[in-house]
């Protein structure tokens, strides 16, 4: 029996390499192993039993099905003509239903897909050899659960429920007026300093949102950011020129400025020529920033939000124009760039605790305390999962390992 | 002004223009500088080296977009020059969809310089939108995803084409991406199908590629335009990989001495108006 | 009234995004991909938006005669040119269409010329800015230098352990670093989602009323 | 020929952007004026074919959702109508008396978006990390990385000042935050080096065409 099968399987790969050099096209070698294999009406021997069941144990929309089987006896032995498995579903037990697909041999598992939720299936598999099938071997009708919760992502949930609780806890704590403790954050006065100076020169200054959409949490935490700028600006009377990627950050940054000139009661020093939309795409965006650095020569450069690639072309032109430079960016790639080219940055989540600080409003300070907290509950975790791991119990640490 | 305080003042115009000739120079003075080959590399062009010629093909997916060209495009022809020089056949897709023009000139082009024929030796399948689908409907049936090629014709009615179902029939995929593309084929093609899986991707994408190899989800990678070069020197024609590769060996030393030069005339400075502080109390 | 329903929306919207990631279920899945797709149209709405302020500052340029007014011209131009080829020019997508070699020629050079300026930048960048004045500053500078090097093929002609060395600064100190960073950017990211959704940080509102 | 034409024009202004390493010039100005017009004009098509006709437009008119999946039954054209409204609403900034109105749309916008961070966020960037950090130190590497670790979380701990055993780890994760930022920095100059290099070759290559 193996001796015939060797000598099919040459059979074919000499045909193969014959139909190559002859530069005829492809040809599969199931194509081959009939040419090789005698054409005979005997069909082959069907496969083992099948198995389905539902896929992942549907921790998904119950709409994948998954189906294990045995190889046919004939599949690379025996008469050793199978050339591809039948794969058929059907609604109902009596019809064989519709063929999914052909899988080569050697194949004893597939997960067919976008199935209706909950229905039943009727499975069946059978083997081919081109021109005869064998008999069909069938399974239990089974269907794809529809689950409520995907138990691989609870990690999660737990995880976010014990930070958003510390959050809360220390907000609430904050409006009964307890004193939370934050640190000043030193890139604020830098930032105070920067526009300091732009007064004393009497030119304006440059504040940067980023290219980031409003939906950015970047851009919600610098817009923060410009209205404690907007207000310094105000009482010194320098002029404020925000350029933006973005419409709907244009809008929101004009409210915002609007707003903080209203507030230090000079509402009439508020010019919206100055907040300007440039443009979405990002070059462009960034060209026309440092056409405005160039021209209109702000003598404080403030670059708060998210910033891509274009970081260091206007940290680079801002200091050729000889501006004071303030940057922060949660924006992990680009640090490096506003880091070395900027007299300071606000360096990832110092973004964050900046504009919490400098809005003055004890509630978001909330968010700050319960992010150190969860700092402290992370470190416990992975300390325990590395003590749990060295004993050898793997399962603490791979209950964080989701989907 | 002493030496140093000159070289702090020094106009940094002129070191743009050190940067442009250091580019531009190789481009007409090759210095063939010898490069390495290293073990991902490798991996990738013996994964090539294995396909039966004139068999079932090579699937390319070419998904990189404009911005990416230069890091990508000696990528996609070193490896066409490595597979057609062997007769294997190869298919070209892109799942982005500014990819469609670059792909196929890409394709085109060292297929003409190769004299391969198009349908019995390479196809083009275009452009299809919704990358994950698209990767995972070709797992089931690639003629579900694309029923015809570029250019309008039936996959049935194209030699190389005829009798391909699925991934069980691609010996090997490579995706040169930009951006995310190359993760996706990854996810969907190997983890579901245990389809082989390779990847080039640029420099700075690369290191978060690294985990993929120690995990044997991809046979090979190629990093930025240095994996281009490596490339190219296995398949032994040089080009604009290794080319490139002496503008970057150029300007990367460049730059380090320049931050050499920086740093002593700073301190050259910084002592020299010490001294006169001394000199002065 | 004018602050209570943005809020409220705010809340909902926030809510079910938030939750939908732990069901499967298709019917919040589908919902989903329905929220998703007006957020999405949303998005392309404000674009239009954009444009709108970008035609009103030009004319406010070339009203106010200002001196490179002629320049608002050539956006003005562009602008108009373009969305003329794209909605009056069938198959706009198609390759060799107007519309499309416009992108190709005009769009695509300029910003990748731009995107390359950066070669020049991160070289003066460096020159100036590399400065051993400090320790931070110092180990900054080698960690670059040994990176720079080990990158490119004549770094391995200069020490063959030149590449080893940039492979461990990168998967050791540059990793924990980096890890650092995402897990306080991380809370940081999520702890602003959770007041915006519950209205506490209103910054997205802008001030008055 | 037309190609060339096309060249051309991708060449000069190739140059032009690159006439502003000299200093600011009104080639530069031109092409800068250009591509924000172009670029406009350009997403707004693609926006218009890719969200809003397929979105709004063609659902209203043909009064049906193709095969756009709906939590509620298919075939629900007038759901298309809600993001329409929505986009329009957006556009009330132009009426300062019911600018306001805008609102409405930004807090779905807004909160939608907040929303959906949350949970991926909390994934890749916490979970993942407590899986990949838990790491025994029985070698200096995990060593090393468990010290970094800690010691840049310490930098960005705000509620203390940097005093005591808090200021020690501080500074060690500044230390490891500078040796990671001059790495990244190197790591990039590569990929931008290649960005310049394409230009040239086009320049040199598919324009002048003289190697």
């Amino acid at each position: 029996m193996e001796r015939t099968c060797v000598a099919l399987a040459v059979a074919a790969l000499l045909t193969v390499s014959l139909a190559g050099t002859a530069g005829a096209q492809e040809a599969p070698v199931e194509e081959a192993l009939l040419d090789a294999a005698p054409p005979d009406s005997v069909a082959p021997a069907a496969p083992g039993a099948l198995a389905a069941r539902d896929y992942l144990d549907s921790n998904d929309a119950g709409d994948k099905i998954e189906l294990d089987w045995e190889l046919s006896p004939d599949d690379g032995e025996g008469s050793c003509d199978v050339v591809a498995y039948r794969l058929w579903r059907s609604q109902s037990a009596s019809s064989p239903g519709e063929l999914v697909t052909e899988l080569s041999p050697g194949q004893t598992h597939y997960v067919d897909q976008n199935l209706e939720p909950g229905a039943q299936y009727y499975y069946s598999i059978t083997a081919y050899d081109g021109t005869n099938e064998s008999a069909p071997i069938a399974c239990a009708p089974v269907s794809g659960r529809v689950n409520l919760f995907q138990t691989t992502r609870l990690s999660i949930l737990v995880l976010m429920a014990v930070f958003f609780a510390l959050v809360l806890i220390f907000t609430k704590l904050a409006e009964r007026g307890a004193e939370l403790f934050v640190r000043r954050i030193p890139g604020l006065n830098a930032i105070e300093e920067a526009v300091g100076r732009a007064t004393e020169m009497g030119r304006p200054v440059l504040y940067v949102p980023g290219i980031g959409e409003i939906d950015n949490i970047m851009t919600i935490a610098s817009l923060t950011i410009l209205s404690h700028v907007a207000k310094i600006t105000a009482r010194y009377e320098t002029p404020l020129i925000v350029p933006t990627a973005r419409a709907v950050v244009m809008s929101a940054a004009e409210e915002v400025v609007k707003q903080a000139y209203a507030e230090v009661g000079q509402p009439d020093a508020y010019n919206p020529d100055n907040i300007r939309y440039l443009s979405d795409a990002q070059f462009a965006f960034a060209g026309a920033v440092n056409g405005i650095m160039l021209r209109e020569k702000p003598a404080a450069n403030l670059y708060m939000g998210a910033f891509w690639a274009e970081s260091l072309l206007l940290a680079e032109t801002g200091f050729e124009a000889g501006a004071i430079q303030v940057a922060g960016t949660a924006m992990v790639s680009q640090l490096p760039f506003f880091v070395t080219s900027c007299d300071f940055t606000l360096m990832g989540e110092e973004l964050y605790a900046a504009s919490a600080y400098l809005s003055r409003e004890p509630k978001l300070l909330g968010g700050l305390k319960g992010s150190d907290w969860m700092k402290v509950v992370t470190i416990a975790l992975m300390a325990l999962g590395a003590i749990l791991n060295f004993m050898g119990f793997e399962s603490f640490v791979n209950w964080f390992q989701t989907q | 002004m002493n030496v140093f305080e000159k070289m702090l003042a020094i106009d940094r115009r002129w070191i743009f223009l050190a940067i442009g000739v250091a580019v531009i120079l190789p481009f007409f003075f090759p210095l063939g500088l010898p490069v390495v080959v290293t073990p991902p590399v490798q991996h990738l062009y013996d994964a090539v080296d294995e396909i039966h010629p004139n068999d079932a093909p090579l699937l390319l997916s070419i998904d990189y977009a404009p911005a990416t060209l230069p890091e990508l495009e000696p990528m996609a022809v070193a490896i066409l020059r490595h597979a057609f020089e062997r007769d294997v056949n190869v298919v070209v897709m892109t799942l982005h969809p500014a990819g469609y023009g670059l792909a196929e000139s890409a394709l085109l082009t060292v297929a003409e310089e190769m004299g391969q024929e198009y349908g019995t030796d390479y196809c083009f399948l275009g452009f299809q939108p919704g990358t994950s689908a698209v990767i995972l409907g070709m797992g089931v049936n690639i003629a579900t995803v694309f029923p015809e090629d570029a250019y309008g014709t039936p996959l049935a009615e194209i030699p190389m084409m005829d009798g391909m179902r699925n991934y069980d029939d691609i010996p090997l995929v490579i995706s040169l991406a930009g951006w995310s593309a190359a993760e996706a084929w990854v996810y969907y093609a190997y983890q579901p199908f245990g389809q082989a899986v390779g990847a080039g991707v640029t420099a700075v994408m690369a290191t978060d590629f690294y985990p993929y190899l120690s995990s044997g989800q991809l046979v090979g990678l190629l990093g930025g335009m240095r994996g281009a070069a490596e490339y190219e020197v296995l398949i032994d024609t040089l080009d604009k990989g290794v080319q490139g590769m002496d503008s970057q060996s150029i300007i990367h030393i460049m730059i380090i001495i320049l931050i050499v030069l920086g740093n002593i005339a700073y301190f050259g400075a910084r002592r020299r108006r010490k001294l006169e502080e001394t000199e002065a109390a | 009234m004018r602050r209570q329903i943005p809020l409220a929306l705010c809340f909902i919207a926030g809510l079910f995004m938030a939750v939908q990631y732990f069901i499967p279920h298709p019917a919040v899945q589908n919902t989903y991909e329905l929220l998703l797709s007006w957020l999405q149209t949303l998005l392309a709405f404000a674009f239009l938006l954009g444009t709108v302020s970008l035609i009103r500052m030009h004319f406010h340029k070339i009203r106010n005669r200002a001196d490179d007014r002629a320049f608002s011209w050539v956006t003005l131009i562009g602008l108009v040119g373009m969305i003329g080829l794209g909605f009056f020019h069938p198959q706009h997508q198609l390759p060799g269409s107007p519309f499309n070699l416009m992108f190709l020629n005009v769009q695509v050079p300029i910003e990748a010329t731009m995107f390359s300026l950066l070669a020049f930048y991160i070289a003066s960048a460096a020159f100036r800015a590399f400065r051993a004045r400090t320790l931070e500053a110092t180990l900054l500078l080698i960690a670059a230098c040994i990176v720079m090097l080990g990158r490119v093929p004549i770094g391995d002609l200069i020490h063959e352990s030149i590449p080893a060395a940039t492979q461990w600064i990168l998967n050791v100190p540059n990793l924990a670093a980096k890890r650092g960073v995402m897990i306080g950017v991380g809370l940081g990211m999520m702890a602003t989602a959770l007041k915006i959704m519950l209205g506490i940080e209103r910054a997205w509102m802008g001030g008055s009323d | 020929m037309g190609t060339l034409i096309w060249t051309t024009i991708g060449a000069i202004l190739t140059l032009s952007v690159y006439s502003f390493l000299y200093k600011d010039n009104p080639f530069y100005k031109f092409a800068e004026h250009l591509v924000v017009g172009i670029s406009a004009g350009y997403y707004l098509v693609i926006y218009y074919y890719n969200f809003i006709d397929p979105n709004v437009v063609t659902p209203v008119f043909q009064l049906r959702l193709g095969d756009q999946a709906i939590g509620f039954g298919s075939g629900a054209w007038w759901l298309a109508l809600i993001p329409g409204l929505l986009g329009l609403l957006l556009y009330t900034r132009f009426f300062p008396r019911v600018a306001w109105v805008a609102r409405w749309s930004l807090g779905i916008y807004v909160g939608g978006y907040a929303g959906l961070g949350i949970s991926p966020v909390m994934q890749a960037r916490v979970i993942e990390q407590i899986g990949a950090n838990a790491l025994p130190l029985t070698s200096v590497t995990n060593v090393l990385i468990v010290v970094g670790l800690l010691g840049t979380l310490a930098y960005f701990f705000f509620s203390m000042k940097h005093k005591g055993i808090l200021g020690a780890l501080a500074r060690v994760g500044i230390v490891f935050l500078m040796v990671g930022f001059g790495a990244s920095f190197g790591y990039t100059v590569m990929s931008r080096i290649s960005l310049l290099i394409g230009r040239v070759s086009f320049l040199l290559h598919d324009w002048l065409q003289v190697v």
